[in-house]
């Protein structure tokens, strides 16, 4: 029982402050509220006995996106930002359209059914601890996308080098 | 495997026929823009070479077969089991020798009216008469969907680059036209390929039979592309834009070779690969005939305009070729051949003539000619000569033709050929009024001082009036070529058809005209 | 006896030589070819003649023209009787209007062609008259009918010349049309269309119908009334005769050689030479008659008011080929071909003396002459038996011939006959007072032209006048040779032809005979001297008349209003249509319409919506995304 | 704990080819002549195409598969690279972006494309698309003082960012419905666990379908593209138009065989509908257009519409006649944009159909090409494109889709129109203005190569051919 | 135990929730956020998972999310300066020079 109602206070909070995230006018009130929904979204993963993700979610979401989310406002004009209307023209549209998919996904979605269990048991993971499990796999069997994500870093570094810096035309 | 006569010269003449041209075009391609002569020349010599090459086909065709001769045949796309197969019978052969002839005279007869471009011209010219001649003698259906599709880029740079002040929208028109007619071929020809065990032989595709819902299809299929190219009623309007605009060649290639192509496809392709659908569909195709030819001719009465005016004439005449081929008898099939190649003659010649005085008035109304018989005697002539065998006069080449298909018409439906035979009074009515307003008739100022036909031209026509004669006095020396063919292709529908049944349509067509 | 072949081929020869040497090297001695090659071919006419006097004729092909199939046809020759006589009229008749013309032509600028058309017409002619089957009997048809066109229309800048020309070649083409149809029949039924087996096999035909629009006819009926639709146009017989009268905007000579002697005559060769098949049919012979008659009274009576001298001969000859064709369509073919023949003389006399006329007088109209009796003595004189020959005075040429179709058609002892019969007597009326009001208003009395004209006259030169005077001569007996045995003649025409022809079984007595032509007789005298009375004696009736009875006199006058009616009938819908419908309307609007209609509509699809729907606003791509992953996922679930 | 080092030999093309894209990148710092690493890229890449030949076999435990599959795709990618490079050379010069990071970008580019055309696995796949489409998103904004290019860019990345995270929600589905993410794992899941009509999985395809047909810009999921290719430097145009649209085929062509193989029935009557509009769209809009880049960006879209046919056909016949007609769309799309490019020049844009009026007269050598190129895209034999269209439709109609070829044939019609108007200015209108044409060898060699194929496949095209059925023989 | 649905349900609720953001926000960067989001719905759902099914490819795909989200938000948010540099608006109904 308490699980369920432990989740409910995380679900309901979620999707309102997601909704309260796009919904402010003021960006960095969106940021704010954003930082929050991460933490939220951190303890749930800790919920899910995933302790790892729940750090690095922290850690680069909290710590370095939205820093540089927070970098990007800063080159707007708030003020205006806040003068003028937060939505387009044609937001209810939007709203319909998120809304219809949403009930389309549910619908689609009743008919889920979960793949059978596979091996790694939470005790499994509790007894080697969490962050061990997940480094062995990303260094045995996922190498090759670990690799991988390491040149779209890199990919990312030198484009946003390339797109930001300024320099004299070649 | 059907049987072939493969190719006993000692030189592939259809090979060389084809790409001999080519080669020409290619020198010219190399040639110095600024040397414009040496490029008509070359152009000349190579559509003589061409012409001269290609002659063996008549001296050493074998008369007495319905066989493919000539034959080469080479593996091209194994994947698609796809051969480089060329070969002629009696059908297609004399269409590749007035391919060949007409490229000379359009060589010649733009000798001083294209001034612009003419490097690009004069390979244009090679390069669709290599494609027009490769259409007739090709027998993988790949291979002559590519020429077929592969001439439109070089006539369409013709009537569009040299064209009159219109010439773009008649290009375009034609251009599309034609492609939205063979596109759908080409899904007929897949159909084809797959259902006849993957292969674009075309020998081997009339062996096997199809379905009668498929045949049907399949005929409207190959209707679309070879109706418009005709070109039938009522999609016939492609045909006067584009010979008003066309220059003189581009005219005389439509008019002899280009819109044949429809009527040969109807012959090589719809009427053996779907016998049954071709008898099921005879009644409609008479009808468009009948109304092709009477459509026609009855417009060119309101005609202003000279190119445009025998453009429709050529509508009427094509109406009757098709009437013969569909006649499905010996008489109608053979005179829509031979009047194929009468229309190729008389038209072309008739449009060279009108290039003759275009040349020289840069006119193509009527009302600004009159009385030319008193200033070019000669040309009057010749023009004369003409317009007698296009109204199908005894003695010249348009009568044979215009005499079996009617012959042939009649005995399939006494209607039909009443019918049919009204075109031809109109006939001499239009070309008659057309003569009379030109030629006769008080002197019109215009035309005053005009220099009569000089040797170039006179050369250029001779040969058309030789064939006009020849034609009309001894057509045996051309008949002859089909009729062993075109027996083996009316026995093969025939018989193929004996129980076709008929699509609803048609079979309430044929008890009308029954 | 090959030779004959010389008698078509010299003409053409001489078409050659003046088609491509005229222009430059023979100028104005062009005249020689072609008269050389027609006098040719007469004397060799006349050898084979003679030829087939001796029982020889000729049946051979040259080459196999066409073959198609089960169709094959030859270009090959046929000589007999009919044959023979028709060759000695083309090319005995034909070489006189030649030499005639020598001096008719004189000086005109299109001396070489008019001959060179001339032998090219011959040519024809001949080949019409000597081919062995249908399809060469076409061939010639059409032959003539084209140098028809090009004579009549010789002097081409004259709009109303070219008028005529183009008139008369597609009012042919419309009988033709249904002459080719004959053909196409009698292949249909015979297989084949060479004369011989088609006239050998006729008989087992007689009594085979066939179904048109679900009437059965008789099949005989039906070829023979095609082909006579072709006859109809060629010799001009109602309803297709109006081309004839504007043909003779075309130089005399050729009004005489083609349109009164030859050309016209056609149509009455061939139903001569087709009578096997006419005669398998009672209908068929009955129209040809009816045609015929009432063709030779409306045309006579026509001619009676016209004021142009050549027209006035062109209604004459048609009102005789009516007759021909009475004779033809009552069986007497002989009778018919024997009229051919006189009539050949005197109507082309009347032509080449009305020419020599209008070469002296600068014009057509009668009105406008008047007393040339003293200025051109000769040419009065021959035209004025040309005249009593036509108008059946007893004696010369034409009172036999006519006289033979007249019993006839009595003779013949059916309704239709005597309906007939009456229409020749009109015609026997009508006949000799036109010729006589032409002679009178041409000759007698004072010149009603100007002074300057009346300057001018003067009798034609030699060159003209000789072959006149031959023709005089041929007028005056050419009928000799066929007087009927009942006035102690041996008819031996009638007997000559008999072997293509056949005899008509005709049962009258010799005093009937004798009482019909005295009856024909007295009333061609009495047209003869109402003629004298109204222009020589009184010559204020005939304008009082015309005051009188007004509308008889307009009618008459305009032709029975039958140009009119063919005009507002037929030619001016078809312009109509070619121009206002099929140009204006069905080719540029509904074809062209659609043609270019939907290109433009895509276009406009294009333009107007689809490219505004990419507004460039990102919201609205995420929106389209959005809508596509919504649309899809709402698909399945509907579909499924 | 053991650690071994698996297979490597599959991946040493990728290996190579980073390997280059590092090395320019450090070079740049020294080698101030940037055509010097445009040689460079290009000889890499020479090595790069003949270690494909000796990289064969699966590894990293089935995540990545180097077959002939892949390796025909890699080729395309290899090509494309090549071609795309030889016309920038100049050309980013004169747009005043002669960076040496523009290469390195390209390569990282082609390797994400290569990565993908040889995903065993959907992370790799994930990765790999992500590497190329956020070196494709700088590239398109690569001109950084051009407001349309910077436009391009954000357009592009922000839709790019959306669908890849459609794409990642179709994951998790498939993940959670099978518990695995490997391709081949996953369709043995369905067949074994009987999910055939399992509405989630459904969805997860659908929301596959949109990831990939945004990439390949299928209607509706295009509306990207016209924008983009427009904004974007001409060159990079080019090789967005090829590369990642032939990646997106490669992994539609993968994904959807392999895993989802067993469901074909449900996605091809998806994907017909998509084909269909993608194809009457992107022909239609394409009428209307004025700038002949935008024009190219909509033919594109048509040309993915014909290509998805053989998506439909579902069978090796069809996969093979896509990959062939990938490789032909390759060397005809990008010979076109060697000659647009030629016309760009200081202070003009050359990117206007006006533009090209008079060409033959100015330029007849340019003209003709170009009117090879657009022949070829119309499919008009005897080119390339005509042996492309061909065997689409063939494998179309062989899979019993008569209906819909009928379709496309019209559609192909359609398309003349535009595409010969474009001959149209340049043959049968006269020049207004004086367009000077910036040739460089580099642009010369590409279109000598270009134009080669496109003629040499149109007429003898049995090696390609073999080639494209070889492909998909151990498939 | 939570039942696993409720977790589909949630990441569901809040991908769409993103969704909407990004459909009708003006401010690009704020429809930027709204993507995140999405992906952070994506994460959620894909650890569910893999604790569900006591596997630990969710979570590793996740990771490699993150990671990928990173770089994406570098870069788009290089692209924006670029942008701003030249432009200086945020608003995406204010970018629309290429259209049609």
């Amino acid at each position: 029982m308490l699980p369920k109602l432990f989740f409910a206070y995380f679900a309901f909070s979620m999707v309102l402050i997601s909704i309260l995230i796009v919904t402010r006018k003021n960006p960095v009130h969106s940021v704010l509220w954003m930082l929050l929904l991460f933490f939220h979204i951190a303890g749930l993963y800790l919920f899910l006995n995933a302790e790892f993700l729940a750090a690095i979610q922290v850690i680069v979401y909290a710590g370095a996106i939205l820093v540089l989310f927070l970098f990007v406002i800063f080159l707007l004009n708030l003020k205006e930002e806040v003068r003028i209307n937060r939505f387009i023209g044609a937001w209810s549209t939007g709203f319909t359209f998120a809304v219809a998919i949403f009930v389309v996904f549910v619908m689609m979605l009743r008919s889920f059914v979960a793949a059978p269990a596979g091996k790694y048991t939470t005790d499994l993971i509790n007894q080697e601890s969490h962050i061990q499990v997940l480094g062995k796999l990303l260094y045995t069997d996922y190498l090759f996308p670990f690799e991988v994500a390491s040149l779209v870093l890199l990919v990312a570094i030198v484009g946003a080098i390339v797109l930001a810096k300024k320099r004299r035309t070649g | 495997m059907e049987q072939v006569i493969m190719n006993q010269l000692n030189y592939p003449i259809l090979t060389t026929v084809i790409f001999l041209p080519v080669v020409g075009a290619l020198l010219i391609l190399l040639n110095r823009r600024s040397w414009e002569l040496l490029t008509k020349w070359i152009a000349l010599v190579t559509s003589l070479a061409t012409f001269s090459l290609s002659l063996p086909l008549f001296t050493n065709f074998d008369k007495s077969t319905h066989k493919m001769q000539f034959v080469e045949r080479q593996s091209w796309i194994p994947d698609w089991n796809i051969y480089y197969f060329l070969g002629v019978d009696g059908i297609s052969v004399l269409f590749v020798l007035l391919s060949t002839l007409s490229a000379i005279l359009c060589v010649l007869i733009s000798w001083h009216s294209i001034t612009k471009k003419v490097k690009e011209f004069y390979i244009s010219i090679l390069l669709t008469t290599a494609a027009m001649v490769g259409v007739f003698c090709s027998l993988d259906f790949f291979l002559f969907y590519i020429f077929w599709e592969a001439m439109l880029i070089p006539m369409f740079l013709i009537i569009g680059v040299w064209g009159g002040p219109n010439r773009i929208y008649a290009a375009i028109k034609f251009f599309l036209y034609t492609l939205v007619g063979s596109v759908l071929m080409l899904v007929g020809i897949i159909v084809l390929y797959l259902y006849s065990g993957k292969t674009f032989n075309i020998l081997e595709m009339m062996t096997t039979s199809y379905p009668y819902t498929m045949q049907i299809w399949l005929f409207w299929a190959f209707f679309a592309a070879f109706a418009v190219k005709v070109p039938m009623w009522p999609v016939h309007t492609w045909l006067p834009d584009a010979h008003t605009e066309a220059p003189t060649a581009g005219s005389v290639i439509l008019a002899a070779i280009l819109i044949k192509m429809g009527a040969y496809g109807f012959l090589r392709f719809s009427l053996p690969l779907f016998p049954e659908a071709s008898k099921a569909m005879t009644p409609i195709m008479l009808g468009l005939s009948v109304v092709a030819i009477i459509y026609g001719a009855v417009i060119c009465l309101g005609q202003t305009d000279l190119k445009r005016l025998i453009a429709y004439s050529s509508v009427s005449h094509m109406g009757f070729v098709t009437l013969g081929i569909f006649a499905l008898n010996s008489q109608g099939v053979e005179g829509g051949i031979l009047q194929m190649l009468n229309h190729g003659v008389v038209t072309g010649a008739l449009f060279l003539s009108v290039g003759v005085i275009y040349e020289r008035t840069h006119s193509r109304q009527i009302a600004d000619y009159g009385g030319l018989a008193t200033h070019m005697p000669i040309y009057a002539a010749f023009f004369m000569v003409f317009t007698l065998a296009s109204i199908g006069f005894p003695g010249t080449n348009g009568f044979i033709g215009e005499f079996l298909i009617l012959l042939g018409g009649f005995t399939k439906s006494k209607i039909v050929g009443i019918l049919a035979a009204t075109g031809v009074i109109i006939g001499a009515g239009y070309m008659l009024w057309l003569y009379q307003k030109v030629f006769f008739m008080a002197v019109n100022k215009k035309v005053v001082g005009l220099p009569d036909m000089g040797v170039r031209e006179t050369i250029t026509l001779l040969p058309m009036i030789f064939l006009v004669f020849w034609i009309g006095i001894y057509p045996s020396s051309f008949l002859d070529f089909m009729h062993v063919s075109v027996e083996h292709l009316l026995d093969r529908v025939n018989m193929a058809g004996s129980v076709a049944q008929e699509a609803g349509v048609a079979k309430t067509l044929l008890e009308v005209i029954k | 006896m090959e030779y004959y072949l010389l008698i078509p081929f010299l003409p053409l020869a001489a078409f050659c030589i003046n088609i491509l040497l005229g222009k430059e090297v023979l100028r104005n001695k062009a005249h020689w070819p072609s008269c050389l090659a027609i006098i040719g071919s007469f004397v060799v006419a006349v050898m084979t003649l003679f030829d087939v006097i001796n029982g020889k004729t000729v049946n051979e092909d040259l080459y196999t023209w066409i073959i198609s199939g089960n169709f094959k046809v030859s270009v090959g020759f046929l000589i007999d009787q009919l044959t023979a006589v028709m060759l000695i009229v083309v090319t005995g008749v034909g070489s006189l209007i030649h030499i005639y013309s020598i001096g008719y032509m004189h000086g005109d600028k299109g001396y070489y062609r008019f001959f060179a058309y001339l032998s090219l017409f011959v040519f024809f002619m001949l080949m019409l008259v000597m081919g062995n089957n249908f399809l060469i009997l076409y061939l010639g048809w059409e032959g003539v009918g084209l140098c028809s066109y090009f004579l009549i229309g010789f002097w081409y800048e004259k709009k109303a010349a070219a008028d005529a020309g183009k008139k008369a070649f597609i009012v042919n083409r419309f009988g033709d049309f249904g002459f080719a149809l004959g053909i196409f029949m009698i292949f249909l039924t015979f297989g084949t269309i060479h004369y011989a087996p088609v006239f050998t096999e006729v008989g087992s035909y007689a009594s085979q119908t066939i179904n048109i629009l679900g009437v059965e006819v008789n099949l005989m009926t039906v070829i023979a009334l095609l082909l006579f639709c072709g006859a109809v146009g060629k010799s001009a017989q109602m309803p297709l005769h109006v081309w004839l009268p504007d043909a003779m905007e075309g130089p005399t000579p050729v009004s005489a050689l083609i349109h009164a002697a030859t050309m016209v005559t056609a149509g009455v060769f061939m139903v001569a030479r087709c009578n096997p098949i006419f005669n398998l049919s009672e209908v068929a012979m009955m129209v040809v008659a009816v045609v015929g008659g009432i063709t030779s009274v409306f045309a006579a009576s026509i001619a009676c008011v016209q004021n142009d001298i050549k027209r006035i001969i062109a209604y004459s000859t048609l009102s005789h080929l009516g007759m021909m064709f009475v004779a033809c369509g009552v069986g007497a073919y002989a009778a018919g071909v024997f009229h051919l023949y006189t009539h050949a003389f005197f109507k082309a006399l009347l032509f080449l003396a009305a020419g020599s006329v209008i070469h002296a007088v600068g014009h057509n109209d009668v009105q406008r002459m008047g007393g040339l009796k003293k200025y051109m003595p000769i040419t009065f004189i021959t035209m004025f038996v040309a005249a009593l020959s036509a108008g059946g005075i007893p004696g010369l040429a034409g009172f036999f011939s006519k006289d033979e179709i007249v019993w006839s058609a009595f003779a013949s002892h059916s309704h239709v006959g005597m309906f007939v019969w009456v229409l020749m007597l009109m015609g026997a009326f009508f006949t000799p007072f036109y010729s006589f009001r032409m002679i009178f208003l041409t000759f007698y009395g004072k010149f009603r032209g100007t002074h300057h004209e009346e300057h001018h006259l003067h009798e034609s030169p030699k060159v003209m006048i000789i072959p006149l005077m031959l023709l005089a001569v041929g007028a005056l007996a050419g009928g000799w040779i066929g007087i009927p045995s009942v006035l102690g003649g041996g008819a031996h025409f009638a007997h000559f032809l008999e072997p293509v022809v056949g005899h008509p079984e005709f049962h009258g007595t010799h005093a009937q005979e004798f009482a019909i032509m005295g009856l024909s007789t007295t009333i061609a005298t009495i047209g003869l001297i109402l003629a004298i009375i109204f222009y020589l004696k009184k010559t204020g009736i005939p304008i009082m008349l015309a005051q009188k009875c007004k509308l008889i006199y307009k009618i008459l006058f305009n032709k029975y209003y039958v140009d009119e009616l063919y005009n507002y009938t037929i030619v001016k819908p078809t312009l109509w249509i070619a121009r206002s419908i099929l140009v204006g309307f069905t080719d540029a609007k509904i074809i062209e319409g659609i043609v270019n209609g939907i290109p433009k509509s895509i276009g406009w699809f294009s333009d107007k919506l689809l490219r505004k729907v990419q507004t460039g606003l990102l919201h609205h791509y995420g929106m389209f995304m959005a809508a596509g992953v919504f649309f899809i996922i709402a698909l399945v679930l509907l579909l499924r | 704990m053991n650690f071994q080092l698996p297979d490597i030999t599959p991946i040493i093309p990728e290996l190579i080819m980073t390997g280059l894209a590092l090395l320019i990148l450090l070079a740049d710092l020294i080698i101030k002549r940037k055509d010097i690493l445009a040689l460079f890229s290009i000889l890499g890449v020479g090595l790069v195409v003949c270690s494909l030949t000796c990289a064969y076999g699966i590894t990293f435990g089935g995540m990545f598969i180097s077959d002939n599959y892949s390796t025909f795709f890699k080729l395309i990618f290899l090509i494309n690279v090549v071609l795309s490079v030889l016309i920038s050379v100049k050309y980013i010069v004169i747009e005043k972006v002669n960076f040496g990071e523009y290469y390195s970008l390209i390569l990282f580019s082609t390797i994400g494309m290569m990565i993908m055309a040889s995903a065993g696995d959907i992370i790799v796949l994930y990765l790999g698309l992500e590497l190329m489409a956020l070196s494709t998103y700088v590239l398109a904004g690569f001109i950084r003082h051009d407001t349309r290019s910077n436009e391009a860019a954000l357009k592009y990345f922000l839709l790019g960012a959306f669908s890849s995270a459609i794409l990642l929600y179709g994951t998790s589905l498939i993940y959670g419905l099978t518990g695995t993410t490997d391709l081949k794992a996953i369709s043995q899941f369905i067949s074994e666990n009987g999910l055939k009509g399992n509405l989630s999985l459904t969805l997860s395809v659908i929301l596959f379908i949109v990831a990939f047909g945004f990439k390949i810009a299928a209607v509706p999921f295009h509306m990207w593209a016209p924008d983009a290719y427009e904004g974007a430097p001409t060159s990079i145009t080019a090789f967005m138009s090829v590369g990642p649209k032939a990646a997106g085929f490669a992994v539609i062509g993968r994904v959807f065989m392999i895993a989802f193989g067993s469901i074909s029935v449900d996605w091809a009557a998806i994907l017909i509908p998509i084909s269909i509009l993608t194809m009457g769209v992107g022909n239609i809009v394409a009428l209307s257009q004025t700038n002949i880049k935008r024009m190219l960006a909509y033919s594109s879209i048509a040309h993915a519409g014909y290509a998805l046919l053989g998506i439909i056909a579902a069978n090796n016949e069809g996969l093979s006649s896509m990959m062939n007609y990938m490789m032909i769309y390759a060397f005809m799309n990008i010979g076109a944009f060697a000659v647009i490019i030629m016309l760009r020049s200081e202070g003009f844009k050359g990117e206007n159909i006006n533009d090209y009026e008079g060409l033959a007269k100015t330029h007849p050598l340019a003209a003709a090409l170009m009117l090879i190129f657009m022949f070829s895209l119309t499919g008009i034999p005897p080119t390339a494109g005509f042996i492309g269209k061909l065997y689409i439709f063939l494998s179309a109609i062989d899979a019993g889709y008569t209906w819909l070829v009928v379709v496309a044939v019209i559609f192909s019609a359609i398309s003349a129109f535009f595409y010969l108007r474009i001959v149209m200015y340049m043959y049968m209108k006269d020049p207004k203005i004086e367009v000077s044409l910036t040739k460089s060898p580099e642009t010369s060699i590409a279109l000598a190569i270009t134009t080669f194929a496109v003629l040499a496949i149109g007429v003898f095209p049995s090696s390609l051919l073999d080639l494209a059925r070889a492909a998909i023989a151990g498939f | 135990m939570v039942p696993l649905n409720w977790y589909i349900l949630l990441s569901a609720a809040i991908f769409t929730v993103g969704v909407f953001g990004f459909l009708s926000r003006r401010n690009i960067i704020i429809m930027f956020m709204s993507i995140e989001l999405m992906l952070n719905a994506v994460n959620i759902s894909l650890v569910s998972f893999s604790h569900y099914l006591q596997d630990m490819r969710g979570q590793i795909l996740a990771f490699f999310v993150i990671a990928v989200a990173a770089a994406e938000a570098a870069i788009g948010l290089a692209i924006i300066v670029a942008l701003f540099r030249n432009k200086a608006t945020a608003h995406v109904d204010e970018i629309h020079e290429m259209k049609g």
